[in-house]
């Protein structure tokens, strides 16, 4: 059941990139990315994973409003000089393709969907799920492993996030170079 | 720019609070239940862009500027670090570790459990809902006419 | 192994504290000093033998686990020596850019994120740290505000996010083979005979070879490398590029892997093939950094030959390459800046006679582009020669001559860019062009320094006996097995 | 089968990444691979009608290990999700500076961004 509510929500995911790379309007594009995003939300939720579709929701909702205000009242609709030339369209797809036929096989070597390796050999989730609570005492685990476990990771995503929000404030700022001759 | 109509103002006016009390509480909650630091701050977050949206950049910029916001974000981030730092100045006990949950004992399930977990996440929280309302802020206040290189 | 942390909590602090002292520039100076020679001092003082370090105390199976061996130390100390150097030589430099705090932010949080990558021994936190280390370098490359950096830093980061989302594949197949993250108990469970094995070789060599320039996707570097401030060209061509790319690329193939020759034959002819499309590239260009952030190009391709060699004396001269490129080539790119400093201008062909007003940065440069060009007393012809003989003594006689052709290619370009930029007349516009300040010049001559000692000491046996055997030899003990054996 | 269309996901947004001419949509296509990447982590991770690995009050000594799924890639994917944000916000902002210097979002319009 899971599996095939999976499957046609991808395939939306899917059709739904294929309208945002065809559309020739911008705002349409981003709000389908949107789209696409809510629907891999769900895809979480499905999967077991109500932390992640939360972060994904919310992380979703703010690009969406960072994207529309990028595009709204700017040009909002794709000319057509902006397009590649057919041909080198169809030899990038083909190049996909075949690289897409040439690492199928490799997907039937991959963990049965719904029966992970974790579960059989001595794996580092196990001793999560076993000693999760009484090592951290937080019974959410994804928690302990984000802020316990792992929490030298998670200063790393926090400084992440400062630098990309420090990178995008010293890239919007009106003065980068001095006047020749001023002192200050 | 001076906002949206009466209608929208009003609205947001009555659930900006929910929104905080919302993401306030998937922050403080975040070590129980499904949430925690990030989803909770880019709530809050949500409520600031929403409230700038409504009522226009100037009322906005009254309440939380963008150096303001952009101080809190340093603030938030510097709380992480010196969390992480308190294990390695204590004696004995390295960088990174659950400083307060080897010292203390905790009621578990309480909200005031595992240790310095609800700690790092309040300062995620502050810091991830200030560093992206202040993103947005400067996004949308940029005003080309003010470049002055090319 | 207390110390480790300390290399990146270090620099984040001062990242941080910079935000608060934006307006007091005496403190902020002070402040950049005292961290970066603080770093360079605890460089030195890691100890030689290997050990961990356990964040937060977890068993390696459950937690973070840092890592320091010989190669490990010898990248730190060459990347804590150059930020110290580069931001030594941006207190004068950046006078001309505004935000200097934000800059001085950026590049700590730069130096924090390469000594997360190097010390790191987990997949996930290598690429957390990574991402920290090129979202400071793009937002670095932007830094000018000019419309070709923004263009530049936007093709940068659209590179770099693939190179960076193919790496994130890489480690998805890796758990869902091993279940485990820490690159030890990855190189025991890791199967190299199952062709899973192959296509995640395949994904990281193309992740970690798009971020370090090599043949097929060097296209982003001579403009990311070109457009930014002249100190941050430094420590890009000179380290970023080695630590994100070369040094990961060196520790999957050689230790978690385990060597094998095919793939490692592949890497030595793309090296081949970059080192001369990149000396081409260089004979094209006008522009004084364009030029040299080419050459580059040709240097990654160097250091990637003597990788593929596989012998021990291959990957001595890589790792020597490795040094010495990061000296010569920031030592040149900060002579450039003071060029570029002094007479505003990056066009050679457009200057002329600078040596009798800048004498020192002339002196500097002819320093530095004797190095590169492989003179005998300096330090890029002994990584050179070693180079050639291992490839000779390993029978790749046609990796050996390409080599030897770009050496030569690149010592007969160089000494026109000195005769153009330093000697003949000087032009009527540069009449009141002065020198550049002491801050600038005093880091150049510590660079200069570093050439000459370097070409001196790889002779004397304590060098080669103390940093480069042990990295090598910590290379060749071939895959981590039975290190963390137990279970938890 | 869910591993290939998860792949397809991604090779949709290389391909708009390497083909498209226009900064949004550059931005978009980085973004969809990054989530189809995330997507991939979350597959590997699940266990067939498994629990969400968290305790609850009620059942304080549940056994989260014989019915729960992989926790672990959950906390990565945290991370990378934030990342991606990251790299969004600082695109964005560079992609309005050069809509301001060209007056358009078009690649090919622009001086040294060919190819």
């Amino acid at each position: 059941m899971v599996e095939i509510s999976i499957f046609i929500l991808l395939v939306f995911m899917i059709i739904g990139m294929v309208f945002v790379l065809e559309m020739k309007n911008l705002l349409s594009a981003v709000v389908m990315m949107g789209a696409i995003d809510f629907g891999l939300s769900v895809i979480f939720l499905l999967l077991s994973a109500p932390d992640l579709a939360i972060v994904q929701i919310a992380v979703a909702v703010i690009s969406l409003v960072i994207m529309i205000r990028a595009t709204i009242h700017r040009e909002i609709v794709e000319t057509p000089s902006q397009e590649s030339t057919f041909s080198s369209r169809v030899v990038m797809l083909c190049f996909l393709f075949l690289f897409f036929i040439l690492i199928y096989p490799a997907f039937s070597l991959l963990p049965i969907f719904g029966e992970p390796i974790f579960a059989e050999s001595a794996s580092s989730s196990m001793k999560y799920l076993l000693e999760g609570m009484t090592q951290t005492g937080s019974p959410n685990i994804v928690t302990a492993i984000v802020l316990d476990f792992r929490a030298y990771d998670t200063l790393g995503e926090a400084i992440v996030l400062f630098t990309s929000v420090l990178g995008a404030v010293s890239v919007l700022r009106y003065r980068n170079r001095k006047k020749p001759g001023s002192s200050t | 720019m001076t906002g949206m109509t009466i209608i929208v103002k009003t609205v947001a006016e009555w659930i900006k609070g929910f929104i905080i009390f919302y993401g306030v509480y998937i922050v403080l909650l975040g070590h129980l239940s499904p949430g925690g630091g990030f989803a909770g701050g880019v709530i809050i977050a949500c409520s600031f862009i929403m409230m700038e949206l409504a009522f226009g950049k100037d009322q906005a910029a009254k309440e939380l500027s963008k150096h303001g916001s952009h101080l809190l974000d340093e603030y938030g981030a510097l709380a992480i670090l010196f969390l992480g730092l308190l294990g390695y100045f204590l004696p004995k006990l390295p960088f990174f570790s659950n400083v307060l949950m080897q010292k203390f004992s905790f009621i578990p399930f309480h909200i005031l459990s595992a240790g310095s977990i609800p700690l790092i996440n309040l300062a995620i929280g502050l810091k991830v809902s200030t560093g992206l309302y202040s993103v947005y802020i400067y996004l949308s206040h940029y005003d080309p006419r003010m470049q002055e290189d090319e | 192994m207390g110390l480790l942390p300390l290399f990146v909590a270090i620099p984040l602090f001062s990242a941080l504290l910079l935000g608060f002292i934006e307006h007091k520039k005496g403190i902020m100076h002070t402040l950049v000093m005292l961290t970066t020679s603080a770093l360079v001092i605890l460089a030195f003082a890691t100890p030689l033998q290997r050990g961990f370090y356990f964040v937060g105390g977890h068993h390696p199976f459950v937690g973070i686990t840092l890592m320091l061996d010989p190669l490990n130390r010898l990248l730190l100390i060459v990347v804590q020596i150059l930020v110290f150097v580069a931001s030594w030589y941006s207190i004068g430099y950046m006078e001309q850019y505004t935000a200097k705090s934000r800059y001085f932010s950026f590049v700590f949080l730069m130096l924090a994120g390469m000594n997360g990558i190097v010390i790191t021994a987990d997949f996930f936190n290598l690429y957390v740290y990574m991402e920290i280390a090129t979202i400071a370098s793009y937002a670095l490359v932007a830094y000018g505000g000019k419309a070709h950096e923004l263009e530049a830093s936007f093709k940068y980061l659209v590179l770099g996010s693939i190179s960076s989302l193919f790496i994130l594949l890489g480690i998805a197949l890796i758990y869902s083979q091993t279940a485990a993250l820490n690159m030890m108990v990855v190189a025991q469970r890791l199967d190299v005979t199952n062709p899973i094995t192959w296509l995640i070789i395949t994904v990281f060599a193309a992740g970690f070879g798009l971020k370090s320039a090599l043949f097929p996707f060097h296209s982003w570097l001579p403009d990311a490398h070109s457009s930014a401030p002249a100190p941050v060209s430094a420590i890009l061509s000179g380290v970023l590029i080695k630590v994100v790319g070369i040094y990961v690329l060196l520790r999957f193939f050689y230790n978690i892997i385990g060597v094998d020759q095919a793939p490692l034959t592949l890497i030595a002819w793309l090296g081949a093939l970059s080192s001369l499309v990149g000396v081409l590239l260089a004979m094209g260009q006008h522009d004084f950094k364009r030029l040299l952030a080419c050459h580059s190009v040709s240097q990654v391709g160097y250091i990637f030959i003597g990788i593929g060699l596989g012998t021990p004396l291959g990957l001595i001269g890589a790792l020597l390459h490795i040094v010495n490129h990061s000296a010569f080539k920031s030592l040149l790119f900060l002579s450039a800046g003071s060029v570029e400093y002094a007479t505003g201008e990056r066009n050679f062909h457009s200057m002329g006679g600078l040596a009798k007003v800048m004498p020192w940065t002339n002196a500097a440069s002819f320093i530095g582009f004797t190095s590169i060009g492989g003179v005998p007393p300096l330090n890029g012809f002994w990584s050179k020669l070693i180079l050639i003989i291992a490839c000779v003594s390993s029978g790749q006689w046609i990796l050996g001559l390409i080599i030897v052709v770009v050496a030569i290619m690149t010592l007969t370009l160089f000494p026109k860019i000195q005769k153009y930029v330093f000697l003949g007349d000087l032009p009527s516009k540069f009449r009141n062009v002065k020198e550049s300040p002491w801050s600038m010049i005093l880091p150049m001559l510590v660079l200069c320094f570093f050439c000459i000692v370097l070409g001196a000491l790889v002779v004397v046996p304590v060098l080669r006996e103390t940093y480069f055997l042990p990295a090598v030899q910590a290379l060749l003990s071939g895959k981590w097995l039975g290190v963390f054996q137990n279970a938890p | 089968m869910i591993y290939a269309l998860c792949i397809v996901l991604f090779l949709l947004g290389l391909y708009g990444v390497l083909v498209k001419k226009n900064l949004i949509k550059i931005i978009i296509s980085l973004a969809m691979m990054n989530n189809a990447i995330n997507l991939f982590f979350i597959l590997l991770a699940y266990r067939k009608n498994g629990v969400v690995p968290i305790l609850s009050f009620l059942q304080p000594n549940a056994n989260l290990y014989e019915t729960a799924v992989d926790p672990l890639p959950q906390a990565l994917v945290l991370t990378s999700v934030v990342i991606g944000l990251g790299v969004t916000a600082l695109m964005v902002a560079l992609a309005i500076r050069l809509y301001y210097v060209y007056g358009t979002f078009d690649i090919t319009k622009m001086r040294k961004l060919r190819g």
